[in-house]
């Protein structure tokens, strides 16, 4: 299986240096998905709406977030992957984070510019409040960085690709007791905040599945910067492991002052840790730190190598976790089109709800009866400023 | 006790940049009797042309850090001349220019939003890690570690202060500004250029806030538009409970404020850090209500 | 109602004013009242973004785990802001300008500190009480109140700012209403003309709470989640730029304000990435040339007046610079 | 009528007033009268509510009075004018003497939301007793203008008229004429005496002699916080001790 892969990817290499060629050998890229024909019955534009955080502190998240998207929606323009003559168009809105606006933008592309679907919004506590919008007018949306618990509950046109906490959270400590003998740890996380409070019930269910004792529990709000106090309390207890909920800009801070502080052990983070800046910024510091999370930079996929390496050569910089979501969530959109050949918006719920075992970079693809995505999660350990696979080493 | 000594030296370091970014808070609005809420922006401003400087420019630090304080104090003079000036000759109440001020701050940020993302392609950037020699100086007879840059800051913390206070009590234009701030008319009756003032305040405040907001940038290393925020409220906070326009009651807020935070975390846990700052806050402007340095009120009627 | 609504929508819709847009647009309108009532008796208070927090999280308590219609639950939001502001309001409103605006700013800060640990605190007395780890999940934490019915309804808030429009004008031709404007003019001659200032003031905390409170309850059945980060700081400050870019001389300045700077980031949207840009320089360009607010005849008389000078003396281009 | 026994206040050691003893009764025009920083305005000050004596004691109208709040104290029938004067400079005169009889008015703010019969009769009432003052002070024809662009003599009046608006029995004048010219201050002399004849004791400190000599039935005289003497306006002129405060001042005290 291995070889495989490896030799996939020396192909894809050379498919990278002559792209046109890269077309007509049906190589494996976006859009190679031979189950469904070309459509025939859609019309010249078919626009699909996204929502995403693109100013205020937020835009960290959405604007690579939109990036991605354009990127997948140029490819797919560039592909035919809709058939000749329809050309996909994104129409992106600011939610800027907040509530009120991500309703109004909802409502503005839903009721308004009569979009097919929705692609967003960036924040879970956004999505709470707009996609109900969506729902109601019988529009699809797709969270492509929601990751709390029940949000697809809202409804049959509420989607999402993102793996929710409990799906990745559980599996990276159950993998980091076994490989490194936790018996007691130091917590963590961000408590004003939706997603990392989420994280924070995840890991302590886990932890508690694992039987791993939790010595101290700390906690930080958003945009703090000065993480000393909170450490200095935590290592006291002398923990076997800090287990992090927290987001990128955050984590970042939390690694090199733990480090600073003299800390050397392995220090556990969720889906906010998995970002490249935390690997970048963090350099040395970052070297074990564990991370379980949807999709990680080092995936050897090679839809993911393929993405990572267009990403690079569009916007000079490396896709995290949520554009890499929000890159899979606008093909996985063009694809249900494509399927469902309709520009119909319960046509393309049906087709969405159907997709079964679609490559992706995020590994292969399906949706699961509550619209909530099925796909395998990594856990990975950093050592020398790159990821690797836990427990493979050695 | 090792613990307690490691957090108090947190504190302090955290405290020399509160009290940096509250002292010009305090100084515009001992001349002006108004709140700049856009300060905030002023301090992020401080932090961005630091990065500027030594990401795009590849200049050294110590070439860097005046760099940024000049920067954010000419920007703080356009505040002068753009947000506050115009209202004070149309004798607008000072709410309105609160409010003025507060339009600066959401054009100062998305301003630098947009310029962040034609560079970085993003809205968050980091400076270099090892801008400043990351290993801590140990002490093992205490168990201390201390990082430089923290040592560092709180000394040129310091001596930003000192130099204030020099120029406030010893220069001729500080003495002018403590003239204006007692009372302009009577000012510009001894011949003082009130306006010249003004800019001045608004110039040193700026120069200040960015020294702040520059340091903040040199320990976290995270640079957004955003950062401004996360001090607004604590600024605010240190120079009430100092006494608002005092500068030594700036300085001992930014101080306190730190203090209190790291310790209510060491005690109580984080979760509450800032309800215990601001009920502290409370139970004190109960009982003075004009901050800890503060005039009393009936002597400025 | 709907007679009127829909044709009105016809008209926003394309400036891009859609319906739950005029909804918050009306929300926030009752926001900027309640800060009106307080700085109209002299009172710098920035309380109003943690009483709405108050009211939502009652309102939506009550409509989701009590079932409450939301007519009773609005009641409910406003007496639990209007009570919690009598042991606020009795030491806090003995402070004055700035110095309220902090004081106030922190009871909104502390509001959003005990609704993060409100689960936590009920968790550690109910483990101390019973003896035994209990789990108590109730506020919800940062993780918000999620799947609030949307039981409000434009014609509800039209409806409440009618009726509020009216009490306001008679506020200000009552004892109380005049009580309120001469203790803004002169606390202590107020006092000596026979004025309960203290009472006064109070009450019209009070009153302002128990408006936010409204707002708050409306709000949370509109947003459908609601978390303390939407009561925090920035909304204190969001409430109090209403008013006053509104104009604080009448009670439709705040309405006016409050409605045209909830409209101006949608209205904007086609301006995409300058949009936050151009909305900092509106603020500031109107509060500059109107420093008394958009309701301020006044004040659009002496910009007129200054523009007439300006066209006059328009050979020398330096008079437009000045 | 009002009695002040052995009133000291000081701040923060500086004694402003010391054993000040002091009556107004019934229907009677007091003066007081001192150098400037002698305690005057303190005085009246304590006597209105807005500080509390250090030690001492006040009754009025048999009332004692300790510690008592302002609007109280004004409900009670004293009422005030101001040495530097504060009228709501942004309401009309009109406006002004409405907002004066505020402790006259009973109607809640529900009588006033569903214009109750109490509400309109009482708003009733509040003009005409207003507009009555207005007419008694020569000041209706600027009843719609903003007290605060006033004239100066009108302004003076109008706070006269506020305080009567009150409806007080006791009337705390203080330096009720400062600023006027003589014509003016003689027909303020006038309209003092008619209300001395309404009823209402009057305390007024004054440094213009001439209406103290005009008005006044007796005098106290005030230094350095100390009452050092007590007469009849001509005993006061005449007494060494009230001369020997006053010299070397540069006070208008003999103008």
């Amino acid at each position: 299986m291995r070889k495989v892969c490896l030799a996939l990817s020396f192909l894809l290499i050379g498919v990278l240096a002559l792209p046109v060629l890269a077309q007509d050998m049906e190589t494996p890229q976006m859009g190679w998905w031979d189950e469904c024909a070309t459509p025939e019955n859609l019309p010249d534009t078919v626009t699909i709406g996204v929502v995403f955080g693109l100013s205020g502190p937020i835009s960290v998240y959405g604007g690579p977030q939109q990036q991605a998207v354009q990127l997948a929606v140029d490819e797919i323009n560039e592909s035919g992957y809709l058939g000749e003559g329809t050309t996909l168009v994104a129409m992106f809105e600011d939610s800027a984070g907040d509530a009120e606006q991500a309703i109004a933008a909802m409502t503005k592309l839903v009721e308004e510019d009569q979009v097919v679907a929705v692609i967003g919004p960036t924040l879970s506590t956004e999505a709470f409040s707009a996609d109900p919008v969506a729902q109601e007018n019988g529009t699809v949306v797709m969270g492509v960085s929601n990751t709390a618990i029940g949000l697809t509950d809202m409804g049959d046109f509420v989607f999402r690709d993102s793996l929710p906490e409990s799906s990745v959270i559980p599996g990276t400590i159950a993998q980091a007791t076994e490989v490194l003998g936790l018996e007691k740890v130091g917590v963590l996380y961000g408590n004003d905040d939706d997603f990392t409070l989420s994280g924070y019930d995840v890991f302590v269910q886990a932890l508690e599945d694992n039987n791993v004792a939790i010595t101290n529990e700390q906690t930080f709000a958003r945009g703090d910067v000065d993480f000393n106090p909170q450490l200095t309390a935590l290592l006291a207890d002398e923990p076997d492991a800090l287990v992090v909920s927290a987001l990128a800009a955050e984590a970042v801070q939390i690694i090199t002052q733990a480090r600073d502080l003299g800390y050397e052990g392995p220090i556990i983070g969720g889906n906010g840790l998995n970002s490249p800046s935390v690997l970048e910024q963090s350099g040395d510091a970052s070297n074990g730190v564990i991370v379980g999370a949807a999709w990680n930079i080092a995936s050897p996929d090679p839809l993911s190598e393929v993405w990572v390496s267009n990403y690079q050569a569009a916007y000079d910089a490396t896709p995290d976790q949520f554009a890499t979501q929000a890159y899979t969530g606008a093909w996985l959109m063009a694809t249900a089109i494509r399927c469902g050949d309709s520009a119909d918006r319960t046509a393309v719920r049906d087709a969405l709800a159907a997709i079964q075992d679609f490559p992706t970079p995020l590994g292969t693809f399906s949706f699961d009866e509550d619209r909530n995505p099925v796909h395998t999660p990594v856990v990975q350990i950093a050592q020398n400023g790159a990821f690797g696979v836990l427990g493979a080493e050695e | 006790m090792d613990t307690l000594i490691q957090q108090g030296i947190n504190a302090i370091s955290l405290g020399a940049i509160y009290s940096l970014f509250a002292l010009g808070y305090a100084m515009v609005f001992s001349i002006l009797g108004v709140l700049n809420l856009a300060h905030s922006a002023i301090f992020m401003l401080g932090a961005f042309f630091g990065l500027i400087a030594i990401d795009q420019w590849s200049l050294p630090l110590w070439l860097a850090f005046p760099i940024a304080m000049l920067g954010a104090g000419l920007v703080s003079v356009g505040l002068e001349l753009v947000a506050f000036r115009p209202l004070r000759r149309r004798n607008a109440a000072r709410i309105s220019q609160l409010i003025s001020s507060i339009g600066a701050a959401i054009l100062i940020v998305n301003i630098t939003q947009l310029i962040f993302r034609q560079i970085y392609n993003s809205t968050e950037a980091y400076l270099p890690r090892d801008l400043i020699p990351s290993d801590p100086i140990v002490i093992e007879s205490l168990g201390l570690r201390v990082q430089p840059v923290r040592m560092l800051i709180v000394v040129i913390a310091l001596v930003l202060m000192v130099l204030l206070q020099y120029l406030v009590n010893r220069v001729r234009i500080g003495q002018h500004m403590r003239a204006v701030a007692f009372n302009q008319r009577i000012a510009a009756l001894f011949g003082i250029n009130v306006s010249r003032i003004f800019i001045f305040t608004f110039f040193l405040a700026g120069v200040l806030g960015g020294a702040a907001g520059m340091f903040y940038g040199v320990v976290f290393l995270n640079v957004t538009p955003f950062i401004g925020e996360d001090v607004a409220l604590i600024g605010l906070t240190a120079i009430v409970l100092g006494g608002m326009g005092s500068i030594p009651g700036a300085v001992l807020g930014g101080f306190l404020v730190a203090g209190l935070q790291i310790f209510s975390i060491v005690i109580g846990g984080s979760s509450f850090r800032n309800a215990v700052v601001f009920l502290l806050l409370f139970i004190i402007l109960l009982i003075r209500p004009q901050g800890l340095l503060g005039q009393p009120e009936s002597t400025r009627a | 109602m709907d007679a009127v609504l829909t044709p009105l929508l016809d008209i926003l819709r394309p400036i891009g004013i859609t319906e739950p847009v005029l909804q918050f647009m009306l929300v926030n309108a009752i926001l900027g009242v309640s800060i009106y009532l307080t700085l109209h008796a002299g009172m710098f208070s920035l309380a109003s973004a943690g009483f709405m927090a108050i009211g939502a999280y009652v309102g939506a308590l009550l409509t989701q785990q009590s079932d409450w219609p939301l007519w009773a639950a609005l009641l409910g939001g406003m007496a639990a802001a209007g009570v919690i502001a009598v042991p606020i309001g009795l030491p806090t409103l003995r402070l004055r300008d700035i110095y309220l605006a902090i004081a106030t700013i922190g009871f909104g800060e502390v509001v959003r500190v005990l609704i993060l640990n409100f689960d936590d605190i009920a968790a550690s007395v109910l483990t101390t009480l019973q003896g035994e780890r209990v789990r108590f999940r109730l506020i919800e934490g940062a993780r918000g109140i999620k799947g609030i019915p949307t039981l409000t309804e434009t014609w509800h808030l039209i409806l409440f700012l009618i009726v509020l429009g009216y009490l306001l004008t008679r506020l200000h031709r009552s004892r109380f209403g005049r009580a309120m404007a001469a203790i803004r003019q002169d606390e202590t001659v107020a006092a000596n003309m026979g004025i309960n200032v203290v009472y006064v003031k109070n009450m019209v905390f009070i009153l302002s709470a128990v408006l936010a409170g409204a707002a708050g309850v409306f709000s949370a059945h509109l947003t459908r989640i609601i978390t303390p980060a939407a009561f925090g700081f920035d909304k204190a400050v969001d409430i109090l730029a209403f008013a006053v870019l509104g104009g604080t001389s009448t009670w439709i300045g705040p309405i006016v304000g409050a409605m045209v700077l909830t409209a101006m980031p949608e209205v904007l949207r086609f301006l995409k990435e300058f949009r936050g840009v151009f909305n900092g320089l509106v603020l500031l360009v109107v509060i500059v040339y109107l420093p008394g607010g958009l309701v301020n005849p006044a004040g659009w008389s002496r910009l007129w007046q200054r523009l007439g000078r300006a066209q006059t003396a328009s050979p020398s281009p330096s008079t437009g610079v000045d | 009528m009002l009695e002040l026994n052995g009133i000291s206040q000081s701040f923060g050691g500086l004694k402003a007033l010391s054993d000040v003893t002091l009556s107004v009764p019934e229907q009677r025009i007091v003066g007081l009268i001192g150098p400037n920083g002698a305690g005057k305005t303190t005085l009246i000050n304590i006597i209105s509510g807005l500080s509390h004596p250090t030690s001492g004691s006040i009754t009025f109208a048999g009332e004692h009075l300790h510690r008592t709040a302002p609007h109280h104290i004004t409900r009670l029938g004293i009422a005030r004018t101001y040495q530097n004067i504060r009228l709501f400079g942004d309401m009309t005169a009109l406006q002004n003497l409405i907002i004066a009889q505020h402790a006259r008015g009973h109607a809640s703010l529900l009588d006033a939301v569903v214009f109750a019969p109490r509400y309109r009769r009482e708003e009733r009432d509040l003009y005409q007793h207003a507009e009555m003052l207005l007419e008694r002070f020569g000041l209706s024809g600027v009843a719609q203008i903003a007290a605060g662009n006033l004239p100066y003599g009108d302004q003076r009046r109008l706070e006269i008229a506020r305080a009567l608006a009150t409806r007080p029995k006791l009337l705390l004048l203080d330096e009720p004429t400062a600023g006027m010219n003589p014509a003016e201050t003689r027909a303020l002399g006038e309209q003092i005496l008619r209300l001395r004849e309404d009823g209402i004791a009057i305390l007024v400190i004054e440094h213009d002699m001439s209406l103290i000599h005009q008005v006044c039935d007796e005098v106290y005289v005030l230094n350095f916080g100390q009452i050092i003497s007590h007469g009849t306006p001509n005993e006061i002129k005449a007494d060494p001790a009230v001369i020997e405060a006053y010299l070397g001042s540069d006070d208008d005290a003999s103008a």
